[in-house]
């Protein structure tokens, strides 16, 4: 089973990767862009076929490494495929 | 019976699993053969290569592994002296500095990757020189890099300069050693062909250093560091071949480095230097596993062979002509004395590398390589390392330019004025936007940080230091490429006569354009000559170098660039020369004429 | 007093912490590597700069997770000093010791040079060599040391005096021209409410003697022995 | 309109951050997790309206500054909410 994680700032929290992207995006001739924010994806494979299994066991991943969550938000997509 | 089937010669088959298509001549072209190169690959084997000899042959013969343009001129620079310890051949130079230390450094181009993606480009060039120090025993203590860029309005210039320098920096910071100095310049020149020159400067006790020469019939061959994968295949080639337009296209061969790793590598690396485990160790570079076991083998006067079942793979199904010429950054490949593998698997598991036994050494002067149970390649080494043909390319020199005549030129209007305008200039500007990118207080022993002459390091646990620039001026060695060589030899030996340092030796990494062209080839004959001449004048031998020919896009050359780096020896660390804590008041001397 | 240094894979300002401790404190610190789950007997920990795992994720985020923090978390609760530089502060807010998290600078780009720091407080074991009413001169090296804490975090911080340094001009000006990596309030280090864990971005341990351009780190480390000595 | 765009390492291209994650993950005791990369995922604002332009500009965008094409592939997927 393949697992995604998406890793994005909360709201509030500053982020400088984003305001960098804007900025240099409106250097570039991009008019009309704004609100740019920048996230993580992480990429999993797993072994474990049982989706609520699997769910659980990245949920800990994340609580545990993948997200910093005094700043970080995380949301988990599976894919049996 | 048994007797005649173990007689008959087992001959080299395709790799089993993959179609291997026929050795046409167009395959022949397309690993950079001339018709004469191919013909004396025949004549060694007496047979059509297979695929994976063919691409064996075409890395060991590329430009970038044989210098085949230009040994008979680099033969003629100076490479010995009382301080030096080795000099070119090695992974790296090393001159003695006192106090049973020797120090260990060389500077490499990564001209064409940095182009094609700056910060992965340029990162790999600092990842990959400081593996040419370390591998030698030395831990590497001070870096330095020597930047070419085209005109600072062209459009791609910008985005070239951010991405070197971060690249620079990203690995640089990130293993831990302080940038202490480089040198930046624009030109049109290099619109079509930036130049990215690192050298790195390491410290290793002279007592303890270790060499690329295999021995020992039976040893073990190791290989360690990250896993392989089909990273850069045929980036030595590439390195060597002119550049095109759709050039930009070709993109897998660009790899990405990993400076963690490397520095657990050099961690891994020292701890076992430390131990009596190691033969003979080389890092695999440009054309990977098969450079450093052809090379190996080959200074050793022995053979090897090679299992590539056991070699650590990133990715699947990979062939052997893939894992022999895979680029893939921070891998070693070691000869081990007979017994110590379990020593040497416990340290590099230990910093969570990989380790593999991957083959023996023999004593049949051949390179044999075995995949899934067949004989994919059986190669004469000294052909592979001695055979490829040596040219003795055409040259012209560059005709002497009238002398300028300093009088008939006009003084300005305003001097004040100008100066502020020299200042501003993008050849003199401040660079601290780039230095401050670099770490250069790490380690806790520059004395001189960039912004002077040359950086200073203490040599730790001593009294002493060294002092390390790289200089060169090209549209001198353009306009006269013998005084030109001569010039940057010179200046980077005031670079240090300026700190109070007593210059030692240098590196240097030679950027020109198309060799086949005479009068790049007499701008390169040219340099090597000015070069010679100011190294024996001043006994400041050359102990290690690096050549990048082709700098050439669409037929427009760059200038000639001789990157010269050199180091010398403060005998006492407190008194040196600095070119900060100057004070109102001070008076100014001029030295000199 | 005795120290100990924790050594991660990827840390590299290890050598420069140890040499500093010893030559200011004239004892050799503890080398403690990242799998060991027990601490020797010290007062004072140090969790040294570097790129532990290559900063990959989030700077310190994967040496906070080894088996030695645990330790260094309760030695910490028991009341040891400990003290993050650089990678060790990022340690410290990614394991919770300290509050906030440390991002990208806010140009993006890595960043050494000397900086001007003022001293908040000189009442703490760290700082009280240091006189508050002038600031003191440390090299930053790093590329994510721009301090973040909520609003309600920042305003604890700020209320019960814990914060250490803030980056200020030459003249002690805590300004936007001051601050090199977008902290917020300018904050260059942080205690723990009991002040015995200090993270800071700046290195002491990379000025301690003028050949090296200055030593305003040292009074840090002569601090710690004077008031760690028992 | 909103877009958010995916920037993975191609496949092939060594990717640093993920092998330490996975290490990292292992070390921590997860077990069957194989195969980890890491990418990023940027979120724009876009005043634009209609999708096709967003599209058009957006995917400008990615070319220009968002992926280094190089090593990175990118996604682009529009949410006109
Ligand atoms: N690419 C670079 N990397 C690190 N330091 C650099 C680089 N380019 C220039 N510097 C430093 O900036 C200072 C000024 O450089 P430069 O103008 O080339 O000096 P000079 O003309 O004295 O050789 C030197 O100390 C040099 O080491």
């Amino acid at each position: 089973m393949k697992a995604r994680v998406h890793v994005t700032l909360k709201n509030g929290v500053l982020d400088p990767q984003g305001k960098a992207i804007e900025k240099t995006l409106g250097n570039l001739g991009f008019s009309g862009v704004g609100d740019v924010r920048q996230g993580k994806v992480i990429e999993l494979d797993l072994e474990e076929t049982d989706a609520a299994k699997a769910e659980a066991a990245v949920k800990d991943m994340c609580e545990q490494l993948l997200a910093n969550t005094v700043i970080e938000n995380y949301t988990i997509e599976l894919d049996a495929a | 019976m048994s007797e005649a089937v173990s007689n008959e010669q087992e001959l080299p088959q395709a790799d089993p699993g993959v179609h291997e298509p026929e050795i046409t001549p167009q395959i022949v072209k397309e690993h950079g053969f001339s018709e004469e190169e191919y013909a004396r690959v025949l004549r060694a084997l007496n047979r059509t290569p297979t695929m994976t000899e063919l691409g064996v042959y075409s890395v060991m013969w590329s430009e970038h592994c044989s210098y085949k343009s230009s040994r008979v001129w680099l033969k003629q620079l100076p490479t010995t002296g009382e301080q030096v310890i080795c000099g070119p051949g090695e992974n790296a130079g090393i001159v003695d500095i006192g106090n049973g230390l020797a120090a260990v450094f060389k500077m490499e181009s990564h001209n064409h990757p940095s182009f094609i993606e700056p910060y992965q480009g340029a990162a790999t060039g600092v990842g990959g020189i400081m593996r040419d120090v370390f591998t030698m025993g030395a831990r590497p203590v001070a870096n330095l890099n020597a930047l070419r860029f085209g005109a600072p309005e062209h459009e791609k210039t910008r985005h070239l300069v951010e991405g070197v320098v971060s690249g620079i920096g990203g690995y640089g910071n990130c293993f831990g050693v302080p940038t202490v100095g480089g040198e930046v310049e624009f030109d049109p020149a290099y619109n079509g062909n930036i130049l990215v020159n690192a050298m790195c400067v390491g410290l290793a006790p002279a007592d303890n250093i270790f060499y690329a020469a295999a021995s020992g019939i039976g040893n073990p061959v190791v290989y360690v560091g990250s896993k392989t994968g089909r990273d850069g295949i045929h980036g030595a080639t590439m390195a060597s071949a002119e550049f095109d337009d759709d050039s930009q296209e070709k993109r897998p061969t660009v790899q990405v480095g990993d400076p963690f790793t490397e520095k657990l590598l050099l961690e891994a690396c020292l701890e076992l230097m430390a131990e009596d485990a190691i033969v003979a160790i080389q890092d695999m570079g440009a054309a990977g596993l098969t450079s450093s076991s052809v090379e190996m083998a080959g200074k050793g006067n022995v053979g090897i062979e090679l299992s590539l079942d056991d070699v650590p793979c990133r990715e699947d199904a990979m062939t052997a002509y893939e894992m022999l010429l895979s680029e893939s950054q921070e891998r070693m490949l070691m000869v081990l004395k007979p017994g110590r593998e379990d020593k040497a698997r416990a340290i590099f598991e230990k910093w969570q590398l990989d380790f593999a036994v991957i083959g023996t050494i023999t004593d049949t002067g051949r390179m044999v390589v075995r995949h899934k149970g067949v004989m994919v390649a059986d190669l004469p080494l000294d052909s592979l390392n001695d055979d490829a043909p040596m040219y003795e390319r055409p040259y012209e020199f560059t005709k002497a330019p009238k002398p300028f005549e300093t009088a008939k030129a006009a003084a300005p209007d305003n001097a004040a004025q100008t100066l502020v305008k020299m200042v501003g200039s993008p050849a003199l500007s401040s660079r601290r936007w780039i230095y401050e990118q670099y770490d250069h207080t790490i380690m806790g022993d520059t004395i001189q940080r960039p912004g002077g002459d040359a950086g200073v390091v203490r040599v730790h646990g001593t009294n002493t230091a060294l002092a390390t620039t790289v200089d060169v001026t090209p549209r001198y060695c353009k306009a006269d490429p013998k005084e030109g060589g001569k010039q940057a030899v010179v200046e980077t030996w005031r670079n240090l006569v300026a700190t109070g340092a007593k210059p030692l030796a240098i590196t240097d990494c030679m950027n020109f354009g198309n060799p086949e062209r005479p009068e790049i080839m007499g701008q390169f004959a040219g340099c090597i000559l000015g070069m010679k001449e100011a190294c024996e004048a001043l006994d400041y031998p050359v102990v290690s170098g690096n050549v990048s020919l082709y700098n050439e896009t669409n037929g427009t050359g760059i200038l000639p660039t001789p990157a010269i780096g050199g180091i010398g020896l403060i005998e006492d660390a407190r008194i040196y020369a600095r070119t900060d804590g100057m004070k109102d008041g001070d008076e100014l001397i001029l030295i000199g004429e | 007093m005795k120290s100990a240094v924790i050594i991660f894979p990827g840390s590299n300002c290890d050598r420069d912490t140890l040499v500093a401790l010893e030559r200011i404190t004239g004892r050799k610190p503890t080398q403690v590597w990242h799998t060991e789950t027990d601490l020797p007997e010290c007062d004072l920990v140090v969790l040294p700069g570097g790129f532990t795992y290559g900063d990959y994720l989030r700077a310190g985020a994967m040496a906070a997770r080894s088996p030695v923090m645990a330790a260094v978390k309760k030695r910490a609760e028991d009341g040891a000093h400990v003290l993050g530089i650089c990678n060790g502060f990022q340690m410290l807010t990614e394991t919770g010791l300290l509050p906030g998290a440390l991002m990208r600078n806010a140009d993006l780009k890595f960043l050494c040079k000397d900086v001007h720091l003022s001293v908040e407080r000189n009442d703490t074991a760290f700082t009280r060599k240091y006189a508050t009413s002038k600031p003191i001169r440390i090299p930053i090296a790093h590329h994510d040391g721009n301090y973040f804490a909520d609003d309600e975090t920042l305003a604890r911080l700020e209320g019960e005096g814990r914060v250490a340094f803030r980056y200020v001009t030459k003249e002690g000006a805590p300004n936007e021209d001051a601050n090199p990596n977008g902290s917020r309030g300018n904050i260059a280090g942080i205690y723990s409410d009991d002040l015995r864990v200090l993270g800071m971005m700046p290195h002491p341990e990379r000025l301690i003697e003028p050949a090296l351009g200055g030593s305003d780190g040292r009074p840090m480390f002569e601090g710690l022995l004077e008031a760690l000595s028992s």
